[in-house]
């Protein structure tokens, strides 16, 4: 099934979730409204004809305005693909997680959470994943400045050579 | 010994008036230690040179080669090095314990060379129970083992210490019941009396008596190789999942004994096999000389000896570790009820032929003859299939 | 026995253990030698790869990506190549793909002997893993020859390969397969049919297939489970379309379906159907350039995209956004190896201390894939 | 364990498998190490036997260097520093800086790529060990030097004609965007042949 059809099906059901739908690209893509993400995922995995069964990837973006997070699924059986995605504000955005309709988005939601802050309530174990746990802010944001230390330990190695030409970079 | 101590006193070389009992104690003492310095320790540590340029070959390397001809020194430079090092106690440790059990190890590894019979004349103990005070003392090692996996108060090293001690205690009774044919056939425990019932022929080793003596004979070596804490049984000190398992806290000298005793130990249960299965010292003979057939019988055994712990080195660079709940199944599922047939089979088989039976151990040799000349095709088969370089000479 | 007062406890595995690939971290906690559950705990090989994707510009970028998977890195490379080439438009010559294939075979070869090796080692055989170490450096001599190193390639380029094969280098790859495939053989003779191997890998951890798509599973972890997917058959890129091979499935022969003995087989057959591609890439390589005219200053147009490679690794998926500058906007990784670490948590229930060593070598888990 | 068959069978696979494995492994025996002795006991030093293509230490000819700045821009991790300063009057470059710090080079060959005339290039040195960071930076300019320029003239420099070959050499294994190269580049010319022939005693598979 070509993406288009299966939103239209995703649009078909959920009438007033589908935010806006982008076809003219590579991979074309849904934007859902982020309260109804966990019906429309639990929706596209267990219908027949759709029978998303496995969550791809997940990821997140912060646009400067705002955090989106995609997601991009597909079907081992229908051998088709499709990908959602959610617009959160950059104030404490939070959303359901879907771990309880993939399990694969267990580990996921942990690194978007990790890295951009994302909160995914329902979620099991919403812990930092790959970050230590006292690490500061979030690091995949655009407006994130890393910490000089960590610990008392330096996190920036001074360059050793000295440039005599101050203009360039 | 006892005699040629008498034969001194009389001739009056320990002093007008020696106590013959102190004579005797300063004997035993001057000779183990002789034993100790001049075959046991040399041998545990040299043997380190030997695996490692076996297993070396074995995996396409070249191994240690750089102190001494062809690395041949390599056991004292690792010695030194390992004298040399930090005696690092933990400090959460039980020092008394965690010292202790070092000793332990190494003493189990030193008595049971009382009762080694190098040849006829070399031996410096034949107990009428060799063969049991040998199966007895080694099995000490388990103590030591557990004491080290306990003292360093690592969960790793408990874990480790644990599997050591069910380990050995399994596989004891798998290796005595295998002992035991041996036994039903002589009618000794004397380490002497067995090799002496032998002949220095293969159709009179005890190995090709009959088919319960080959079965048990095998059980016996797989069984040591447990024993030993040797691959593919080295549970205890299983690299990649317990790190150095007992002997994870351990460091300098303190862990040079544990893994002298390991390798000290293979000598010690090749010995055995040999003894009780291969004829141990047995050599025709050759000159009216006592001596000169001491040193060809001492040549003999020790030979023997090596090849049974280059098979060890072998399995060592072949097979994987199994896993401890197969382990304890191939004790208690296999090894113990196949060592039952084996002993019970052999007592029919003496009550049947008291005096073995010749065709018997022919045939047995035969199948014996025929499965090495296949196995080698199959060597030959695997060297010609690779498209590697054949390379005969030992050492590079 | 159930009078028996046990304890529970907690070991600590890792991030120095000699089996935990890289610096993984479990908390164990077992019951004696049986887990109760092991607990992952990655993050000690996060290098941020995805945050200077975005200072250092495409092209820059390129080295970087050998890091993502230092075991695989020509994946990474091409994968990376095609999110770009798919984001501008720009078309490779065939040539220039042909290149990318063959240095991709070899370098799936060379990493499955690595996590064929491991296997051995994690169970305790040290030989096997000397052996495939052997044959990974022969074929690491053939890369540096092609490329110039042996482990972090930086082969591709964004719109080709950096360099065309150098002369007389077919014949020895073709000679190098020739050698390879008794010396696959005599790996299974020594260890892969080993009764003690088949023993210590049969029905450990077995994944069945719904469980592994719903984990997300891929590569040679998906179908040692049954799943009949390879993204080189069935979402072809690249000029895979160009060639005869087969997809190896696992068949659940030595035990359970999806058992570490079916990965881990997964793998060895694997390495004779990447021969058999490679015979036929070397033998069919047309003529021509092998970079297509790439600008510099490389500016794809803003827009968003995501490619599917398979990685030895498995299925490696790479989500690319662009805002029409110079420099990417965001890069996501998703790893076959991100994946199946996040499922040891629930495999490692009620196996045994020795059986998690198993697990995580059979899923071929590399950390720095997980951390990146 | 299951039936007597099972137990039997059980038995007969580990012994004939065990069997197989330890034929495979006495086989080894007899075959020659793969081992390369590095570094004493080699016939040849190990630089020498390594690929053309293989990216050790960056190396710069400053003879030919024409100072484009191609290297230090192409740079992801800005290891590169260079300072030129353009002279109006005589239309020459001249470099007054030119710094590696080998610590922070990846190896990743991004400089020599667009380098023009092969004067930056990985050589195949490889043993870059020290005692400091500090001792890892290349300096490979102590008083600033006018840049190559390529004269418009067929006859290059006699000084700088060796240099040259081989930098051109060394570019010419890189592929060219969209150049339409032969299947099977040019032979390397005699110079860099014994460095790409292995020379070492390394088994060489499928001989």
């Amino acid at each position: 099934m070509e993406a288009a059809e299966i939103y239209a099906l995703v649009r078909a059901r959920f009438p007033d979730q589908v935010v806006e739908i982008v076809e003219k690209r590579a991979d074309p893509y849904a934007v859902v409204d982020p309260h109804a993400i966990a019906a429309i995922c639990g929706f596209l995995r267990d219908d027949a004809a759709l029978a998303m069964d496995c969550l791809n990837n997940q990821s997140g973006v912060d646009y400067k305005d705002r955090i989106e997070v995609v997601y991009h699924l597909f079907s081992y059986s229908h051998r088709h693909s499709a990908v959602l995605k959610v617009r959160l504000p950059r104030d404490n955005p939070s959303l359901a997680s879907v771990e309880p309709v993939w399990n694969s988005a267990n580990w996921m939601e942990r690194e978007i959470f990790d890295l951009l802050g994302v909160t995914f309530h329902g979620h099991s174990d919403m812990r930092r994943i790959l970050m230590p746990e006292d690490w500061p802010g979030w690091p995949l944001r655009k407006d994130f400045v890393e910490p000089l230390e960590y610990h008392g330990i330096s996190t920036v190695r001074e360059s050793p050579i000295i440039r005599l030409d101050e203009k360039k970079k | 010994m006892q005699a040629w101590l008498n034969r001194l006193m009389v001739r009056g070389a320990f002093g007008a008036h020696p106590i013959p009992v102190l004579v005797y104690a300063g004997g035993i003492a001057i000779a183990c230690a002789l034993v100790l310095f001049a075959i046991a320790l040399p041998f545990a540590s040299i043997v380190t040179w030997v695996e490692r340029r076996v297993w070396a070959r074995i995996q396409s390397r070249v191994g240690p080669n750089r102190v001494g001809p062809n690395g041949f020194l390599q056991w004292l430079a690792d010695g030194l090095k390992h004298v040399c090092k930090e005696d690092i106690i933990p400090a959460e440790a039980d020092p008394r314990l965690f010292k202790l059990a070092p000793y332990l190890v190494v003493l189990a590894f030193i008595l049971p060379w009382a009762v080694m019979p190098f040849s006829s004349s070399l031996i410096l103990a034949d107990l009428n129970v060799g063969i049991l005070y040998m199966t007895a003392v080694t099995a000490l090692t388990v103590v030591g083992v557990l004491m080290a996996g306990w003292a360093s108060n690592n969960k790793w090293s408990l874990i480790g210490g644990v599997r050591s001690a069910a380990q050995v205690v399994s596989y004891e009774i798998p290796a005595g019941l295998s002992i035991f044919p041996v036994v039903l056939m002589t009618g000794t425990l004397s380490m002497q009396g067995i090799t002496r019932a032998q002949g220095w022929s293969p159709d009179r080793w005890f190995l090709f008596a009959s088919p319960f003596c080959f079965a048990a004979a095998i059980i016996l070596f797989v069984s040591s190789l447990a024993e030993n804490n040797r691959t593919p049984f080295d549970l205890p000190e299983a690299e990649s999942e317990l790190v150095a398992g007992f002997a994870t806290e351990y460091s300098s000298m303190r862990y040079l004994f544990f893994f002298m005793a390991e390798w000290g130990n293979m000598f010690v249960s090749a010995a055995i096999i040999v003894t009780l299965y291969l004829g141990g010292w047995r050599f025709p003979r050759v000159s009216p000389s006592p001596i000169a057939m001491n040193l060809l019988e001492f040549a003999t055994f020790n030979i023997k000896v090596l090849i049974i712990v280059f098979v060890s080195m072998w399995i060592r660079g072949t097979l994987p570790r199994v896993r401890i709940d197969q382990m304890m199944s191939l004790c208690w599922k296999y090894f113990v009820p196949i060592a039952f047939v084996n002993l019970i089979g052999t007592a029919v088989w003496v009550a049947i032929w008291p005096d073995g039976n010749p065709f018997a151990a022919w045939s047995m040799l035969a199948i014996g003859v025929a499965g090495a000349a296949f196995f080698v095709r199959r060597v030959v088969h695997f060297a010609r299939r690779s498209r590697m370089e054949l390379y005969f000479h030992p050492t590079i | 026995m159930s009078t028996l007062r046990t304890e529970e406890m907690t070991l600590n595995m890792g991030p120095q253990h000699p089996s935990t690939h890289g610096v993984l971290r479990f908390v164990i906690r077992t019951d004696g030698e049986v887990m109760r559950e092991a607990i992952p705990d990655v993050g000690y090989l996060h290098r941020s790869i995805e945050k200077i994707a975005e200072k250092v510009g495409y092209h820059g970028f390129m080295p970087y990506t050998d890091r993502v998977d230092y075991v695989c890195a020509m994946f990474t490379n091409q994968a990376w190549g095609m999110a770009c080439e798919k984001l501008a438009g720009v078309e490779v010559p065939r040539r220039g793909e042909y290149c990318r294939v063959i240095a991709a075979e070899f370098n799936r070869i060379a990493s499955h002997l690595l996590t064929v090796g491991l296997m051995g080692m994690d169970i305790g055989a040290m030989t096997p893993f000397v052996h495939a170490l052997r044959e990974r450096e022969m074929i690491n001599d053939l890369i540096e020859e092609l490329c110039g190193a042996r482990l972090t390639f930086n082969y591709m380029r964004i719109g080709g390969v950096a360099w065309d094969l150098p002369p007389g280098w077919r014949d020895k790859a073709l000679a190098y397969l020739e050698h390879l495939e008794p010396i696959v053989n005599e790996f299974n003779a020594l260890f892969s049919y080993n009764k003690i191997c088949i023993e210590r890998l049969a029905k450990v951890a077995a994944i069945g297939p719904a469980e592994a798509i719903d984990y997300n599973l891929v590569g040679p972890n998906l179908r040692a489970s049954g799943v009949n997917w390879d993204v080189r058959r069935d979402l072809p890129y690249s000029v895979y379309r160009d060639f005869d091979f087969e997809i190896p499935l696992g068949s659940g022969e030595w035990g359970a379906i999806g058992d570490a003995m079916d990965r881990y087989m997964m793998r060895i057959r694997e390495l004779t159907q990447s021969a058999r591609i490679l015979r036929q890439a070397l033998m069919q390589i047309p003529d021509g350039p092998v970079l297509a005219k790439v600008v510099r200053n490389f500016k794809p147009a803003a827009g968003e995209c995501q490619v599917r490679v398979e990685s030895a690794r498995g299925d490696q998926g790479w989500y690319v956004v662009s805002d029409g500058t110079s420099y990417p906007w965001r890069v996501h990784v998703r790893t076959g190896s991100f994946a199946a670490m996040g499922m040891i948590q629930k495999l490692s229930r009620g196996l045994m201390i020795a059986d998690l060593v198993v697990l995580i070598a059979s899923l071929d888990v590399i950390a720095p894939e997980i951390d990146r | 364990m299951g039936t007597p068959a099972t137990y039997f069978r059980h038995l007969r696979e580990a012994v004939v498998s065990i069997f197989d494995g330890m034929a495979v492994s006495a086989s080894h025996l007899i075959r020659r190490p793969y081992t390369i002795q590095y570094p004493d006991r080699m016939p040849v030093r190990v630089q020498d036997t390594l690929p053309f293509r293989y990216r050790g230490i960056l190396d710069v000819d400053l003879e030919i260097c024409t100072g484009c700045l191609a290297c230090d821009r192409a740079c992801p991790i800005d290891c590169i520093a260079i300072a030129i300063e353009k002279n109006a009057a005589t239309r020459e470059i001249v470099i007054s800086q030119f710094d590696i710090d080998l610590a922070k080079c990846m190896y990743c060959g991004l400089c020599s790529e667009p380098c023009p005339t092969g004067a930056i290039h990985h050589t195949t040195e490889f043993e870059g060990a020290d005692f400091s960071l500090e001792s890892l930076i290349r300096r490979f300019i102590a008083d600033p030097v006018v840049a190559y320029k390529a004269k418009k003239a067929a006859e290059p420099d006699v000084a700088v004609a060796d240099l040259l070959t081989r930098g051109m050499t060394y570019v010419d294994e890189w592929a060219q965007p969209g150049s339409d190269k032969p299947s099977a580049p040019p032979a390397v010319p005699a110079a860099t042949k014994a460095a790409v022939a292995p020379v070492v005693p390394v088994p060489v598979p499928g001989k």
